[in-house]
Protein backbone atom coordinates (compact mmCIF):
# COMPACT_ATOMS: atom_id res chain seq x y z
CA UNK A 1 0.00 0.00 0.00
CA UNK A 2 0.82 3.42 -0.84
CA UNK A 3 1.07 6.15 2.34
CA UNK A 4 1.61 9.79 2.31
CA UNK A 5 3.95 10.67 5.11
CA UNK A 6 4.47 13.95 6.78
CA UNK A 7 7.25 15.66 8.30
CA UNK A 8 7.83 18.92 10.34
CA UNK A 9 10.55 20.41 11.77
CA UNK A 10 14.00 18.72 12.18
CA UNK A 11 12.55 15.70 10.38
CA UNK A 12 11.27 17.22 7.10
CA UNK A 13 15.20 19.09 7.05
CA UNK A 14 16.68 15.37 7.75
CA UNK A 15 13.98 13.62 4.69
CA UNK A 16 14.86 16.33 2.91
CA UNK A 17 10.75 17.29 2.45
CA UNK A 18 7.65 17.89 4.17
CA UNK A 19 5.71 14.90 1.86
CA UNK A 20 7.24 11.72 1.62
CA UNK A 21 5.44 8.48 -0.42
CA UNK A 22 6.21 5.20 1.05
CA UNK A 23 5.02 2.02 -0.31
CA UNK A 24 4.53 -0.20 2.55
CA UNK A 25 3.24 -3.68 3.05
CA UNK A 26 -0.22 -4.20 4.64
CA UNK A 27 -0.53 -4.77 8.04
CA UNK A 28 2.52 -2.61 9.02
CA UNK A 29 2.60 -1.27 12.49
CA UNK A 30 3.61 2.04 13.82
CA UNK A 31 6.88 0.68 15.19
CA UNK A 32 8.11 -1.27 11.64
CA UNK A 33 7.30 2.54 9.96
CA UNK A 34 10.19 3.82 12.52
CA UNK A 35 12.54 0.81 11.61
CA UNK A 36 11.72 1.89 8.11
CA UNK A 37 12.24 5.35 8.50
CA UNK A 38 15.57 5.04 10.59
CA UNK A 39 16.58 2.78 8.14
CA UNK A 40 15.97 4.90 5.03
CA UNK A 41 17.56 8.36 7.19
CA UNK A 42 20.16 7.51 9.99
CA UNK A 43 19.62 11.02 11.23
CA UNK A 44 16.03 10.28 12.71
CA UNK A 45 18.09 7.88 15.89
CA UNK A 46 20.07 11.35 16.83
CA UNK A 47 16.51 12.86 17.93
CA UNK A 48 16.07 12.99 21.75
CA UNK A 49 12.66 11.42 20.69
CA UNK A 50 10.04 11.40 18.21
CA UNK A 51 6.55 10.08 17.88
CA UNK A 52 4.25 9.03 14.85
CA UNK A 53 0.69 10.64 14.64
CA UNK A 54 -1.52 8.95 12.54
CA UNK A 55 -5.20 10.99 11.35
CA UNK A 56 -4.45 13.53 13.57
CA UNK A 57 -3.56 11.62 17.20
CA UNK A 58 -0.27 10.07 18.66
CA UNK A 59 0.04 6.61 17.69
CA UNK A 60 1.19 3.88 19.41
CA UNK A 61 3.72 1.37 18.45
CA UNK A 62 1.42 -1.42 17.99
CA UNK A 63 -1.15 0.49 15.53
CA UNK A 64 -1.31 -0.71 11.94
CA UNK A 65 -1.10 1.77 9.20
CA UNK A 66 -4.17 2.08 6.30
CA UNK A 67 -3.86 2.92 2.87
CA UNK A 68 -6.00 6.05 4.03
CA UNK A 69 -4.30 7.16 6.73
CA UNK A 70 -2.68 10.46 7.01
CA UNK A 71 0.86 9.41 8.56
CA UNK A 72 2.69 12.76 10.45
CA UNK A 73 6.20 12.13 11.67
CA UNK A 74 6.51 14.29 14.57
CA UNK A 75 9.29 15.48 16.38
CA UNK A 76 10.13 16.72 20.45
CA UNK A 77 7.49 19.80 19.78
CA UNK A 78 8.31 23.08 21.14
CA UNK A 79 5.35 25.63 20.33
CA UNK A 80 4.54 28.35 23.21
CA UNK B 1 -16.25 28.68 25.64
CA UNK B 2 -13.31 27.75 24.00
CA UNK B 3 -11.85 29.60 20.98
CA UNK B 4 -8.51 28.04 19.34
CA UNK B 5 -6.42 30.13 16.53
CA UNK B 6 -3.06 29.67 15.04
CA UNK B 7 -2.54 32.68 12.96
CA UNK B 8 0.45 34.10 11.00
CA UNK B 9 -0.58 37.50 11.93
CA UNK B 10 0.17 39.58 15.04
CA UNK B 11 -1.62 38.39 18.21
CA UNK B 12 -4.03 40.72 20.49
CA UNK B 13 -3.65 40.07 24.10
CA UNK B 14 -6.53 42.88 24.02
CA UNK B 15 -8.99 40.76 22.55
CA UNK B 16 -8.03 37.43 24.24
CA UNK B 17 -8.55 39.49 27.54
CA UNK B 18 -12.28 40.65 26.09
CA UNK B 19 -13.52 37.47 24.59
CA UNK B 20 -12.32 35.64 27.92
CA UNK B 21 -14.48 38.82 29.90
CA UNK B 22 -17.79 37.24 31.51
CA UNK B 23 -20.46 38.75 33.98
CA UNK B 24 -20.17 35.62 36.02
CA UNK B 25 -16.40 35.56 36.30
CA UNK B 26 -13.85 37.51 38.87
CA UNK B 27 -10.35 36.74 37.56
CA UNK B 28 -8.92 36.29 34.74
CA UNK B 29 -5.43 34.56 34.31
CA UNK B 30 -3.51 35.62 31.15
CA UNK B 31 -0.42 34.06 30.08
CA UNK B 32 1.88 35.61 26.98
CA UNK B 33 4.52 33.70 25.65
CA UNK B 34 7.31 36.43 23.96
CA UNK B 35 10.35 35.43 21.99
CA UNK B 36 13.18 36.61 24.27
CA UNK B 37 16.73 37.74 23.54
CA UNK B 38 19.25 35.02 24.57
CA UNK B 39 18.66 31.12 25.22
CA UNK B 40 21.40 29.97 27.08
CA UNK B 41 24.64 31.93 25.82
CA UNK B 42 23.67 32.56 22.62
CA UNK B 43 21.93 36.26 21.05
CA UNK B 44 18.71 35.18 19.06
CA UNK B 45 17.72 37.07 16.34
CA UNK B 46 14.64 35.38 14.94
CA UNK B 47 12.36 32.25 15.47
CA UNK B 48 10.47 30.28 12.94
CA UNK B 49 7.43 28.99 14.03
CA UNK B 50 5.78 25.85 12.14
CA UNK B 51 2.74 23.71 12.75
CA UNK B 52 0.86 20.67 11.98
CA UNK B 53 -1.88 22.74 12.03
CA UNK B 54 -5.12 20.22 11.86
CA UNK B 55 -3.42 18.17 14.59
CA UNK B 56 -2.00 21.32 16.92
CA UNK B 57 -5.86 22.70 16.65
CA UNK B 58 -7.06 19.27 18.08
CA UNK B 59 -4.25 18.99 20.63
CA UNK B 60 -5.20 22.02 21.36
CA UNK B 61 -9.06 21.49 21.70
CA UNK B 62 -8.39 18.29 24.04
CA UNK B 63 -6.42 20.56 26.45
CA UNK B 64 -8.85 23.12 26.85
CA UNK B 65 -11.34 20.12 27.33
CA UNK B 66 -9.48 18.83 30.02
CA UNK B 67 -8.77 21.84 32.28
CA UNK B 68 -12.45 22.49 31.68
CA UNK B 69 -13.28 18.92 33.33
CA UNK B 70 -10.27 20.10 36.12
CA UNK B 71 -10.97 23.74 37.32
CA UNK B 72 -14.25 24.05 35.85
CA UNK B 73 -13.38 27.43 34.62
CA UNK B 74 -15.49 29.21 32.01
CA UNK B 75 -13.69 30.42 28.98
CA UNK B 76 -10.93 29.60 27.46
CA UNK B 77 -8.88 31.48 24.65
CA UNK B 78 -5.98 30.17 23.32
CA UNK B 79 -4.24 31.40 20.32
CA UNK B 80 -0.55 30.84 18.92
CA UNK B 81 1.52 32.45 16.21
CA UNK B 82 3.12 30.82 13.32
CA UNK B 83 5.72 31.77 10.79
CA UNK B 84 8.61 34.10 11.37
CA UNK B 85 8.89 35.90 14.88
CA UNK B 86 11.53 38.64 16.24
CA UNK B 87 12.66 39.78 19.42
CA UNK B 88 9.55 41.04 21.72
CA UNK B 89 6.87 39.36 19.31
CA UNK B 90 4.23 37.19 20.80
CA UNK B 91 4.30 33.97 19.92
CA UNK B 92 0.75 32.51 22.53
CA UNK B 93 -1.38 34.19 24.44
CA UNK B 94 -3.76 32.02 26.69
CA UNK B 95 -6.55 33.63 28.67
CA UNK B 96 -8.78 31.77 31.38
CA UNK B 97 -11.52 33.29 32.89
CA UNK B 98 -13.46 31.83 35.98
CA UNK B 99 -15.60 32.52 39.02
CA UNK B 100 -12.40 32.43 41.18
CA UNK B 101 -9.01 33.22 40.83
CA UNK B 102 -7.15 29.58 41.76
CA UNK B 103 -9.28 28.06 39.11
CA UNK B 104 -8.15 30.17 36.29
CA UNK B 105 -4.73 30.80 36.90
CA UNK B 106 -4.20 26.43 37.86
CA UNK B 107 -6.01 25.96 34.14
CA UNK B 108 -3.60 28.77 32.49
CA UNK B 109 -0.67 26.93 34.08
CA UNK B 110 -1.63 24.52 33.43
CA UNK B 111 -2.08 24.96 29.53
CA UNK B 112 0.79 26.75 28.59
CA UNK B 113 2.32 23.46 30.19
CA UNK B 114 1.04 20.99 28.46
CA UNK B 115 0.45 23.15 25.12
CA UNK B 116 4.34 22.75 25.30
CA UNK B 117 4.24 19.08 25.78
CA UNK B 118 2.02 18.07 23.28
CA UNK B 119 0.88 20.34 20.63
CA UNK B 120 2.58 19.96 17.11
CA UNK B 121 4.29 23.48 16.62
CA UNK B 122 8.13 23.82 16.12
CA UNK B 123 10.22 26.59 16.37
CA UNK B 124 13.64 26.77 14.84
CA UNK B 125 15.89 29.20 16.98
CA UNK B 126 17.86 31.50 14.47
CA UNK B 127 21.39 32.67 16.04
CA UNK B 128 24.46 34.39 15.48
CA UNK B 129 25.95 31.95 14.11
CA UNK B 130 23.94 29.48 13.10
CA UNK B 131 20.25 28.12 13.83
CA UNK B 132 18.64 25.03 15.88
CA UNK B 133 15.42 23.15 15.93
CA UNK B 134 14.41 23.56 19.71
CA UNK B 135 14.41 20.25 22.04
CA UNK B 136 14.83 18.10 18.80
CA UNK B 137 18.61 16.69 20.09
CA UNK B 138 19.16 15.40 23.93
CA UNK C 1 11.11 47.95 36.70
CA UNK C 2 7.83 48.37 39.44
CA UNK C 3 5.11 50.17 38.21
CA UNK C 4 2.37 50.91 40.81
CA UNK C 5 -1.32 53.43 40.08
CA UNK C 6 -4.10 53.64 42.16
CA UNK C 7 -6.79 55.48 39.94
CA UNK C 8 -10.52 56.11 39.10
CA UNK C 9 -10.01 56.07 35.52
CA UNK C 10 -10.68 52.38 33.55
CA UNK C 11 -7.52 50.07 33.65
CA UNK C 12 -6.06 49.39 30.41
CA UNK C 13 -4.34 45.59 30.58
CA UNK C 14 -2.88 45.72 26.69
CA UNK C 15 -1.20 48.97 28.39
CA UNK C 16 -0.23 47.05 31.15
CA UNK C 17 1.29 43.89 29.15
CA UNK C 18 3.19 46.48 27.32
CA UNK C 19 4.58 48.28 30.44
CA UNK C 20 5.89 44.39 30.82
CA UNK C 21 7.19 43.59 27.46
CA UNK C 22 10.96 43.24 27.59
CA UNK C 23 13.29 41.84 25.43
CA UNK C 24 14.73 39.73 28.10
CA UNK C 25 11.54 38.33 29.14
CA UNK C 26 10.24 34.93 27.42
CA UNK C 27 6.41 35.00 29.98
CA UNK C 28 4.51 37.65 31.02
CA UNK C 29 1.78 36.32 33.48
CA UNK C 30 -1.40 38.57 33.81
CA UNK C 31 -4.29 38.84 36.36
CA UNK C 32 -6.95 40.66 35.95
CA UNK C 33 -9.77 40.91 38.76
CA UNK C 34 -13.17 41.90 37.62
CA UNK C 35 -16.46 42.78 39.23
CA UNK C 36 -18.42 39.78 38.63
CA UNK C 37 -22.30 39.66 39.15
CA UNK C 38 -22.65 36.95 41.83
CA UNK C 39 -21.35 36.71 45.48
CA UNK C 40 -22.66 33.75 47.29
CA UNK C 41 -26.92 34.06 46.30
CA UNK C 42 -26.91 37.78 45.92
CA UNK C 43 -26.84 39.42 42.66
CA UNK C 44 -24.81 42.48 42.66
CA UNK C 45 -25.30 45.66 41.00
CA UNK C 46 -22.01 47.76 42.04
CA UNK C 47 -18.97 47.71 44.02
CA UNK C 48 -17.32 50.65 45.47
CA UNK C 49 -13.76 50.79 46.41
CA UNK C 50 -12.23 52.63 48.46
CA UNK C 51 -8.54 53.47 49.39
CA UNK C 52 -6.35 54.80 51.74
CA UNK C 53 -3.93 55.83 48.90
CA UNK C 54 -0.99 56.63 50.83
CA UNK C 55 -0.41 53.13 52.60
CA UNK C 56 -2.00 51.49 49.77
CA UNK C 57 0.63 52.29 47.45
CA UNK C 58 3.37 51.54 50.20
CA UNK C 59 2.18 48.27 50.73
CA UNK C 60 1.65 47.54 46.92
CA UNK C 61 5.78 48.50 46.45
CA UNK C 62 7.00 46.28 49.35
CA UNK C 63 4.73 43.44 47.35
CA UNK C 64 6.28 44.12 44.41
CA UNK C 65 9.93 44.16 46.47
CA UNK C 66 9.34 40.62 48.05
CA UNK C 67 8.36 39.32 44.61
CA UNK C 68 11.48 40.55 42.97
CA UNK C 69 12.99 39.17 46.19
CA UNK C 70 11.98 35.79 45.87
CA UNK C 71 11.50 35.04 42.41
CA UNK C 72 13.47 37.66 40.81
CA UNK C 73 11.36 38.42 38.13
CA UNK C 74 12.27 41.21 35.68
CA UNK C 75 9.37 43.76 35.83
CA UNK C 76 6.08 44.35 38.02
CA UNK C 77 2.76 46.32 37.12
CA UNK C 78 -0.38 46.78 39.93
CA UNK C 79 -3.13 48.81 38.68
CA UNK C 80 -5.78 49.30 40.66
CA UNK C 81 -9.07 51.18 40.44
CA UNK C 82 -11.25 52.88 42.71
CA UNK C 83 -14.33 54.64 43.16
CA UNK C 84 -17.71 52.67 41.74
CA UNK C 85 -17.49 50.18 39.27
CA UNK C 86 -20.31 47.87 37.67
CA UNK C 87 -20.51 43.84 36.79
CA UNK C 88 -17.39 43.50 34.24
CA UNK C 89 -15.57 46.23 35.05
CA UNK C 90 -11.83 45.40 35.92
CA UNK C 91 -10.29 46.16 39.72
CA UNK C 92 -7.16 45.44 39.37
CA UNK C 93 -4.59 44.08 36.70
CA UNK C 94 -0.96 42.66 37.62
CA UNK C 95 1.20 42.11 34.97
CA UNK C 96 4.39 40.68 35.71
CA UNK C 97 7.10 39.60 33.41
CA UNK C 98 10.31 37.40 33.42
CA UNK C 99 12.70 35.03 31.79
CA UNK C 100 11.00 32.26 32.34
CA UNK C 101 7.33 31.41 33.13
CA UNK C 102 6.90 29.64 36.39
CA UNK C 103 8.82 32.53 38.22
CA UNK C 104 6.12 34.92 36.20
CA UNK C 105 3.58 32.88 37.17
CA UNK C 106 4.36 32.35 41.24
CA UNK C 107 5.15 36.23 41.45
CA UNK C 108 1.75 37.20 39.82
CA UNK C 109 -0.28 34.92 42.30
CA UNK C 110 1.55 35.93 45.12
CA UNK C 111 0.84 39.93 44.56
CA UNK C 112 -2.73 39.39 44.15
CA UNK C 113 -2.99 36.84 47.36
CA UNK C 114 -0.94 39.25 48.96
CA UNK C 115 -2.34 42.30 48.09
CA UNK C 116 -6.06 40.83 49.14
CA UNK C 117 -4.68 40.51 52.40
CA UNK C 118 -2.73 43.35 53.74
CA UNK C 119 -3.77 46.04 51.06
CA UNK C 120 -5.81 49.08 52.54
CA UNK C 121 -8.57 49.01 49.77
CA UNK C 122 -11.87 48.32 50.91
CA UNK C 123 -15.02 47.14 48.96
CA UNK C 124 -18.85 47.82 49.09
CA UNK C 125 -20.78 45.57 47.37
CA UNK C 126 -24.35 47.20 46.65
CA UNK C 127 -26.96 44.09 45.68
CA UNK C 128 -30.61 43.87 45.12
CA UNK C 129 -32.04 44.74 48.31
CA UNK C 130 -28.73 46.34 50.42
CA UNK C 131 -25.02 46.81 50.77
CA UNK C 132 -22.42 45.37 52.89
CA UNK C 133 -18.49 46.21 53.46
CA UNK C 134 -16.82 42.85 52.07
CA UNK C 135 -15.15 41.18 55.21
CA UNK C 136 -15.84 43.14 57.45
CA UNK C 137 -17.60 40.84 59.89
CA UNK C 138 -17.11 37.53 60.87
CA UNK D 1 -2.20 65.19 72.97
CA UNK D 2 -4.73 65.83 70.22
CA UNK D 3 -4.47 62.74 67.50
CA UNK D 4 -5.74 62.71 63.87
CA UNK D 5 -7.10 59.31 62.88
CA UNK D 6 -8.74 58.43 59.57
CA UNK D 7 -11.59 55.70 59.22
CA UNK D 8 -12.40 53.77 56.42
CA UNK D 9 -14.55 51.26 54.99
CA UNK D 10 -17.25 50.33 57.74
CA UNK D 11 -15.11 52.00 60.05
CA UNK D 12 -15.83 55.01 58.93
CA UNK D 13 -19.24 54.53 59.00
CA UNK D 14 -19.59 53.48 62.26
CA UNK D 15 -17.32 56.64 63.22
CA UNK D 16 -19.99 58.51 60.91
CA UNK D 17 -16.92 60.23 59.51
CA UNK D 18 -13.94 59.84 57.91
CA UNK D 19 -11.72 61.93 59.97
CA UNK D 20 -12.35 61.96 64.32
CA UNK D 21 -10.16 64.33 66.33
CA UNK D 22 -8.95 62.27 70.08
CA UNK D 23 -7.24 64.50 72.80
CA UNK D 24 -5.37 61.88 74.50
CA UNK D 25 -2.32 61.17 77.46
CA UNK D 26 1.00 61.20 76.56
CA UNK D 27 2.22 57.88 76.07
CA UNK D 28 -0.53 56.29 74.82
CA UNK D 29 0.02 53.02 73.65
CA UNK D 30 -2.23 51.70 70.31
CA UNK D 31 -4.03 48.68 72.39
CA UNK D 32 -5.25 51.69 74.47
CA UNK D 33 -6.46 53.80 71.35
CA UNK D 34 -7.98 50.36 70.85
CA UNK D 35 -9.79 50.53 74.15
CA UNK D 36 -10.72 53.84 74.01
CA UNK D 37 -12.56 53.25 70.66
CA UNK D 38 -14.19 50.10 71.16
CA UNK D 39 -15.76 52.64 73.97
CA UNK D 40 -16.79 54.99 71.90
CA UNK D 41 -18.30 52.90 69.26
CA UNK D 42 -19.30 49.43 70.94
CA UNK D 43 -20.23 48.09 66.93
CA UNK D 44 -16.46 47.87 66.33
CA UNK D 45 -15.80 44.96 68.94
CA UNK D 46 -18.73 43.57 65.95
CA UNK D 47 -15.84 43.63 63.24
CA UNK D 48 -14.08 40.40 62.31
CA UNK D 49 -10.65 41.82 63.00
CA UNK D 50 -9.22 45.79 62.78
CA UNK D 51 -5.61 47.15 61.91
CA UNK D 52 -4.08 50.27 63.22
CA UNK D 53 -2.03 51.96 61.09
CA UNK D 54 0.87 54.57 61.80
CA UNK D 55 2.43 56.68 59.50
CA UNK D 56 0.92 54.50 56.60
CA UNK D 57 2.48 51.12 58.28
CA UNK D 58 0.82 48.57 60.44
CA UNK D 59 1.30 49.12 64.13
CA UNK D 60 1.95 46.34 66.53
CA UNK D 61 -0.37 47.16 69.92
CA UNK D 62 2.47 48.07 71.97
CA UNK D 63 3.79 51.28 69.33
CA UNK D 64 3.54 54.41 71.41
CA UNK D 65 1.47 57.29 69.75
CA UNK D 66 3.37 60.42 68.99
CA UNK D 67 1.46 63.70 68.46
CA UNK D 68 2.23 64.00 64.85
CA UNK D 69 1.37 60.58 63.89
CA UNK D 70 -0.86 59.73 61.08
CA UNK D 71 -2.98 57.03 62.62
CA UNK D 72 -5.53 55.37 60.43
CA UNK D 73 -8.00 52.81 61.67
CA UNK D 74 -7.85 49.41 59.05
CA UNK D 75 -10.74 47.38 59.23
CA UNK D 76 -10.63 43.90 57.07
CA UNK D 77 -9.03 44.81 53.72
CA UNK D 78 -11.37 43.35 50.68
CA UNK D 79 -9.56 44.83 47.33
CA UNK D 80 -8.37 43.18 43.93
Amino acid sequence: MTINILAFGIVKEIAGSSRKVLELENGTTVARLKNILETAYPKMKQLKSYMVAVNDEYAEDDLIVSPNDEVAIIPPVSGG
Amino acid sequence: MIDIKITNEILDAAACIAKATDAACGGIAVFIGAVRNQTKEKKVTRLEYECYESMALKEMKKIAEEAIRLWSVNNIIIHHRTGILHIGDTAVIIAVSSAHRDAAFDACRYIIDTLKKTVPIWKKEIFEGGEEWISAHA
